[in-house]
């Protein structure tokens, strides 16, 4: 009775477009040029707004911001695999995917200007509220996903999450909960190779997130981050398999975060230029531009349509922000519970705005 | 007891499964899951009956995953179920702790009401039944405090039966704490039909004009025992968050004297708030000192000591006492 | 400040982090840990330059896992270590409740001496600065509830440093819990010499008569300056768990009026306890209800709405007026 | 640039001695037969004191009690592979564990008749008291065995946990800091295939337990649990790696709880007999007494000899513990912190123990 290898695991990556703007095109997936230059506004779209949200910050006229520079392919390519109907929980750091769904961008402004209006999720758009607690929302997705299930709806569901986020208790839970119950679940990690200003080396002695699909039982895969047809393929594979009962998957956006972790952080304080310039080089809207120059997908004025659409969405969102004003201050009172407890409503009684 | 027909007596334990079971028959959404909650039907069989009658899709066995369980929960609730989750006991309630506080109470809030979490959290709670470490906790306090949530205490089977019911429907997440020590202590008959208790209102659990004397869950029986000499009005809280605050200072108002009693340890405890909330609205009507009976400020003994620490009946009528002193 | 030779004036930022530097250069057992504490210098750099005074071993950057650096920080402690733990807001405190509640408070009692658990937990505390969500939490009342856990809430540079001080050096899990809104609001002098302040003592931070306002951290400097027209007492709680009882009774047997400020929401907070404590034993001298002025019982709003949510001093005034009008 | 693979890993199974008393020669480990005898002399007070606690407790004389019963070689033969200056952090079902580190039986007895003296650990034992919140002690244990390299001593620390444990985010946290510190500490699941009612195979979606170390960067390997040569050897193993800095490992001792959960629990409702049976034909004891016939090893009285020393010295601990009588009630104040408050002093002046 020697040693025995019970099971062996193979952890894959995927790469389909290169910095040259070169798709292979055994793994392209079927994206119509219709499509791509859809992916391709959403992701100037992203852009634009998170330009613009850093320097509403720099202004003051809006509060600490997480700025997604870097990671638009990870965030659109993923979030456009999914059916409208599909049910996203986002982390904070998700600008790309709320602009993928259409989501309106003054609430995304009202939310980082401390307002939480912002978050009154439309009722036609599934999307969670950001959660700001690392990893909490793991669990959540794998309880929707369950739900799904016994609603007998085909509906997929999305966590989205960082590198860091993988070294929670819940990111766990959540994972193997969803193996369990063979949930269809898609978790989304952004590896952008830093949690705030611990590198990715230093969150886990495993050498790539995507094995840690290992421990509950299903598949992980790595992608190219900033190549947004292999974030697009292998979600939408993830997508399909989830909905046709085949289970979880964990998907390791490799990618990086060009700015610093928030406005509040100053990135130069624990990482090099020379890091930095080497991603810069692998910008992920570049690349797909670079992609759409070779296949005759933006000529013309084409280019500068798109930055003017952006510019002018973003500038009508931060324009509707502005015009909207704070909240009334009793609407804090309104949302703890569906109706005013007896307590609260003596409460609410007693409060004058004109406190402080 | 407002029913003429009646069913034959049931202890919490089957009172509080009988909740499960109408609830579950009168809406598919609710599901019921936890650790060992299906085939073993829980340990102490609070959900016994409920696998076979609905099947492993509404009975769900879950892995040991307290916050995954809690998280889930919050997540089916978001997708239109009404989970009710059973902790196994209060001692393994801090792992979820942080999503009952920083997800469960908050979902409605931080989705200005797109979302919301209509769940409930039972578990078994409180000493006396001498048990092993981590299982006789009483830490209703925290969770007292935390806007979004509420918190439940039945002391009978009846009580028992109508508040699930109510957490149950409620639309927001209600921790459901079950005194351990009555599940089966205690058995009651019960209305045949459908009942439900509605939260946020206390019972008069003894009527009297000479002291009040303010308990919920376990402790109240213990109050009544030390109440019984005396001509003591004594109130069963049934909701702690939110509490029925008319109730109680209508009673103090009445006595002007009171006595709280809580099994957990006196610092921060739920009845230092009913004593605040004394202090601050019937101060002038208060004759004597508002007296806390509690459990000392020391880490839970086990079951040999544990007689020791939680409060007795003698502590509970020295209080008495030193009230009707004044 | 009993002190002649005195530094440059430090905010309670720099105040913490000559703290941490001199009792780590003290006792080599000192280890600080948490979520970039190390080259970053934590969030709010309070740890700044300890990484390249004492190294990575001593000045330890942890991945993002609060219940684990807690639980971590338990075992390390058994093993003859100091640590010193930053979390880095207290919204994120809850992950390593279990950890704090169901361990740290009771390894003591559980090995019955044999193991202790010497730990600081320190965090960013309260509202105030305008930040994302989770990030101005101010829930001291439920570790002040745990048995075996001490709470500390500082006020000011001085008494930041000395109580950190005493704090790492006490045999027993402190929760320290920093101001962020003061963080860089006072600046002060302080000794050059090494101080400490004993836990468990409150300070009196303006002395009156007519009315006893009790407070602590953020909030105390609220106190402060509505009590400014009044002849008011004003104590600095500054430990929570074990409070300084002997402090609230004397002055409350002055004054015969008071006034706790809390900045947490108003049931079962911290306030609560204070009142019960004096409706239970200076009864008889009081002249007035004991006002609790708090945050009112719903979820912390986002940023543009806090100032709404926490007490002014428009309502501190509000309530000292009240208790002066008997 | 089509699909690459990033790594691949195995998941092995060590089994050295088989059901009939044969050990595989190429892995048996060094082990004199002085060594061997002393194993099974400790797996043979283990089994006593189980069988007298579970009859105890029937009488009324201890309270609620978690059986070994058939996980004896688990415990033993990894507990004999760490020194003795070794930490180790069990959980409520490790009697084996206690008793190879010669734990003083009556403290056992008093830990389970709910007298918390039982774990006032003495000096020269170093193990933990006993964790009742499941996979707490995961990351105590990563601290320790970081304490002990900032200390540079050469200690292993160890942390036994079942199957259900290893779905706690404290399993994931504690696991994930050892592998980032490199820690020297060796995880001990005990795989006994069920967490109360459920089955291993629904706790996680993961084939093994085993193959969760791949989350972690480290070692995971699956052992036959009912085989203690097996346990020792790779218990030694991970300890001589832990502490010529190698980091941690992950054992999984694949076992069965031949009893029900605790002696508040009935197995019947969840779990066949057939089962029971195909296990009980696969005891570990029986395993290893079948060796040493074979190896000469029990000749004689030896039996006998074994059993009456286990007997006697079962018999010792309960008499001791009955002789011993409660704690003071005033003890119960005495360790919630070092010195008692000004509050509490006062609490203990009120305290007069005739209450109730
Ligand atoms: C539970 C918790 N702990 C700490 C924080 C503070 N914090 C905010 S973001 C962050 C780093 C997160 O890193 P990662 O998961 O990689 O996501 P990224 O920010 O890189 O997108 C930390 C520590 C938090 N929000 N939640
Ligand atoms: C955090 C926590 N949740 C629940 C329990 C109740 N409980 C005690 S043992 C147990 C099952 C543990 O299963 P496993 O980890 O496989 O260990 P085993 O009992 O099989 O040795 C449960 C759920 C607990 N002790 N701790
Ligand atoms: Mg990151
Ligand atoms: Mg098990």
């Amino acid at each position: 009775m020697p040693e025995t290898v019970l099971d062996t695991f193979e952890i894959k990556r995927l790469d389909i477009l290169d910095a040259r703007g070169n798709a292979d095109p055994a793994l392209m997936p079927p994206l119509g040029g219709a499509e791509i230059k859809k992916m391709y506004e959403y992701l100037a779209i992203a852009r634009t707004f998170d330009d613009r949200a850093l320097s509403m910050q720099r202004e003051g006229r809006i509060g600490t911001y997480a700025s997604i520079r870097g990671q638009e392919a990870s965030q659109v390519g993923s979030a456009l695999a999914f059916d409208k109907k599909d049910l996203i929980f986002p982390s904070y750091r998700e600008s790309g995917v709320f602009i993928a769904r259409d989501y309106p961008l003054h609430m995304l402004f009202q939310f980082w200007s401390g307002d939480e209006r912002g978050m009154k999720v439309p009722g036609d758009i599934n999307i969670f509220p950001i959660c700001i607690s690392v990893s909490t929302h793991l669990p959540h997705a794998a309880g929707a996903a369950a739900a799904a299930v016994y609603k007998k709806e085909k509906t997929a569901v999305a966590a989205y999450f960082g590198d860091g986020a993988t070294s929670k208790g819940d990111f766990h839970e959540g994972m193997n909960l969803a193996g369990v119950f063979n949930a269809p679940a898609v978790f989304i990690c952004q590896n952008n190779q830093y949690a705030i200003s611990m590198p990715r080396s230093r969150q886990t002695a495993a050498k790539t997130i995507a094995q840690k699909a290992v421990a509950y039982g299903f598949k992980g895969i790595q992608v190219d981050g900033n190549d947004v047809f292999a974030v697009y393929r292998a979600t939408k594979e993830a997508v399909e398999n989830a909905k046709a009962g085949g289970g979880p998957t964990l998907i390791e956006c490799y990618t990086y975060r060009l700015s610093d972790h928030t406005t509040a952080d100053d990135a130069s304080r624990y990482r090099s230029r020379e890091e930095v310039e080497y991603w810069l080089a692998r910008d992920p809207i570049a690349r797909l531009r670079l992609y759409m120059e070779k296949q005759g997908l933006s000529g013309g004025k084409y280019e500068e349509e798109v930055r003017e659409k952006a510019e002018s969405l973003v500038d009508d969102g931060i324009k509707k922000m502005e015009e909207t004003g704070p909240a009334e201050p009793q609407d804090m009172f309104t949302y703890t519970y569906q109706g005013p407890t007896a307590r609260l409503s003596a409460q609410i009684r007693s409060f004058s705005p004109g406190a402080v | 007891m407002p029913s003429s027909q009646v069913l034959p007596a049931f202890n919490m334990v089957q009172a509080l499964n009988s909740a499960l079971k109408e609830e579950m028959a009168r809406n598919p959404d609710v599901v019921v899951m936890g650790e060992d909650v299906g085939r073993d039907g829980g340990v102490f069989r609070v959900t016994e009956g409920l696998y076979d009658a609905f099947g492993p899709q509404r009975v769900i066995d879950t892995p040991l995953s307290e916050s995954g369980i809690v998280g889930m929960a919050i997540g089916m609730a978001a997708h239109g179920l009404v989970p009710v989750v059973e902790i196994q006991f209060m001692g393994f309630i801090y792992p979820a702790f942080d999503q009952l506080v920083t997800n469960a109470a908050r979902i409605r809030a931080r989705s200005r009401g797109r979302f919301s979490c209509p769940i409930v959290v039972r578990t078994p709670y409180g000493a006396g039944v001498k048990a092993i470490e981590l299982h006789s906790e009483s830490t209703e306090a925290l969770f007292s405090h935390i806007p979004g949530l509420k918190v439940v205490v039945p002391s009978t089977p009846y009580t028992a039966k109508g508040l699930l019911v109510s957490a149950i429907r409620d639309p927001d997440p209600v921790i459901f704490l079950e005194p351990t020590r009555l599940y089966r202590m205690i058995k009651e008959e019960l209305p045949a039909e459908e009942y439900a208790i509605p939260l946020g209102k206390a019972r008069n659990a003894k009527e009297g004009n000479a002291v009040t004397i303010i308990s919920w869950g376990s402790m109240l029986h213990r109050a009544l025992k030390a109440a019984e000499p005396y001509d003591a009005d004594v109130l069963d809280l049934l909701t702690l968050s939110p509490y029925d605050e008319g109730a109680v200072l209508a009673s103090v108002k009445k006595t002007g004297r009171v006595v709280i009693v809580q099994e957990a340890p006196k610092s921060c405890g739920f009845a230092s708030e009913i004593s605040a909330c004394i202090a601050e609205k019937a101060i002038l009507h208060l004759r004597a000192p508002v007296m806390r009976v509690a459990a000392f400020d020391v880490v839970l003994p086990f079951a040999r000591l544990e007689e020791y620490y939680m409060p007795g009946i003698k502590n509970i009528r020295e209080a008495i006492e030193e009230t009707l002193r004044y």
